[in-house]
């Protein structure tokens, strides 16, 4: 089957967890006939997750009324994740480094980071009418996570 | 996810299966380590090997489980960690903090 | 995991055929912690398939760039799902017999009789900015596709 | 869809396994088909029994396939049916006018 790119593909969903799941779904179907290889669609699937965690939590508020739009936007050579929400933005400067001592025992603060580590380049964007916009990007065939070790588990 | 409970050597282990992510094995994970406490656990060992996936959220209830039961005196001690949910600890610095075993038995003499 | 209904789910894709099992997979998420039985599951999405098919082909002509709508709205009970294209409509009414004589051995015209079959109501819509929007019905639990025979093969 | 070819008394045997449906199995059951018309096959036997899934699309190139043959006086057999996809044909009612057999060996017995 040729692959279809350029595409996108756009999807909303209320605010639940249980999407989440949905939502990568979606994701691993667009990136399975271009072949991506599995630990680069592996990490793209966790920094959207990331992405819709802080949707429903900090911009719907959990409000299952108020949705989450997706964006796929596929290329042969790169994707492009849009996550919006209906919330009332934040401000991405004040937020605070999970790596200073103060915070490593925190129990919040990491999604961000791990976004930024797993994508090339993220981007927010608030829009005059409220809500937040985030756009993950990553080229793919290119350098992969740095993950060292190897316990030997089960993957 | 699925969370069996046994014990060894007086630490309670939870054999950890599935995702520990936002909404469902995240929770999972608070309600078992807290049960655990709540029944007179000091030491706690997590079997990751067949945990499959874990995020932010995931990881912030390791970190809370090691406050909960390092401010009882107890230790927390992790084993067995996939490629990927050691990597995911590695990025931001966990395993600095976390006591983490390779296997079970390095795990369980760790405790003493 | 509680099934997260009712909610409503939109997806909106180009007019690929490729993109067919993407939606399908979305509707297999969808139904998955409803514990729909497989039976039930498996016509609506041969139903699913035929609209959108129709959506793809008839209504946007196969061109890429215009958009097939679906809507997927899921209570406890029942599933609504909407297929709506950016074509210039038809009439029902004229869509022929595909089991009169002359139509049998047609190789097209049964698309639209199957989703009569595989749900429990179809209904057609035409908006005055042209675009077919056809919403098919099925309650859950109710009776299943009539199928009689079986000559052993796999599943 | 993957198609594997052989010969059995004289007949074309496809062996189809996947899914018959738009875009992807249809086009490759045409194609088939016709490379074995092509190749002077006059008798053509589907094996249907790894047939996942087939949709209105897949059913119109059975009977495009079924029009192919019995015009150069050849016949079409089908056999070992899947019961959605033997559903499928029994509600356009395709069953009375396809040759339908249980299985392979019944399906070559009807050709002579
Ligand atoms: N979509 C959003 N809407 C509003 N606030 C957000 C959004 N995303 C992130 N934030 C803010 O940024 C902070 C850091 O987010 P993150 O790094 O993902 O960690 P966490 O979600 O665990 O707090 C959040 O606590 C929240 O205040
Ligand atoms: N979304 C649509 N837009 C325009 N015409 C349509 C649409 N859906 C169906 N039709 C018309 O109805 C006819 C019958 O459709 P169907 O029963 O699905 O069979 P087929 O697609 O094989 O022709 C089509 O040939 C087409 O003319």
């Amino acid at each position: 089957m040729s692959s279809p790119v350029p595409q996108t593909i756009q999807l909303r969903v209320g605010s639940r967890y249980e999407n989440i799941e949905l939502v990568q779904a979606v994701l691993d179907e667009v990136l399975e006939p271009l072949e991506i290889d599995e630990e680069s669609s592996y990490w793209m699937g966790i920094a959207l997750r990331e992405a819709l965690t802080n949707a429903m939590k900090h911009g719907n508020k959990l409000n299952p009324e108020k949705r989450v739009e997706v964006g796929l936007e596929v290329t042969a050579d790169a994707i492009d994740i849009l996550v919006q929400d209906e919330g009332s933005g934040f401000d991405p400067a004040a937020v605070e480094d999970p790596l200073a001592p103060d915070n490593l025992l925190k129990t919040q603060g990491r999604g961000i980071f791990y976004m930024r580590k797993f994508m090339d380049k993220i981007e927010y964007d608030f829009g005059a009418g409220g809500g937040t916009k985030v756009r993950l990007h990553k080229k793919f065939g290119g350098p992969s996570v740095d993950v060292e070790g190897d316990q030997g588990g089960a993957e | 996810m699925k969370i069996d409970k046994r014990q060894r050597d007086g630490a309670t282990v939870l054999d950890l299966q599935g995702k520990i992510t936002i909404g469902e094995g995240d929770v999972a994970l608070r309600e078992a380590v807290h049960e655990a406490v709540g029944a007179g656990a000091t030491n706690i060992l997590l079997n990751m090997a067949r945990v499959r996936t874990i995020d932010s959220s995931g990881v912030g209830e390791l970190v809370a489980a090691y406050t909960t039961v390092t401010n009882r005196g107890g230790k927390l001690g992790l084993f067995g960690l996939p490629r990927r949910v050691l990597g995911v600890l590695q990025i931001t610095q966990l395993v600095t903090v976390l006591d983490i075993s390779k296997d079970e038995d390095e795990a369980a003499a760790s405790l003493s």
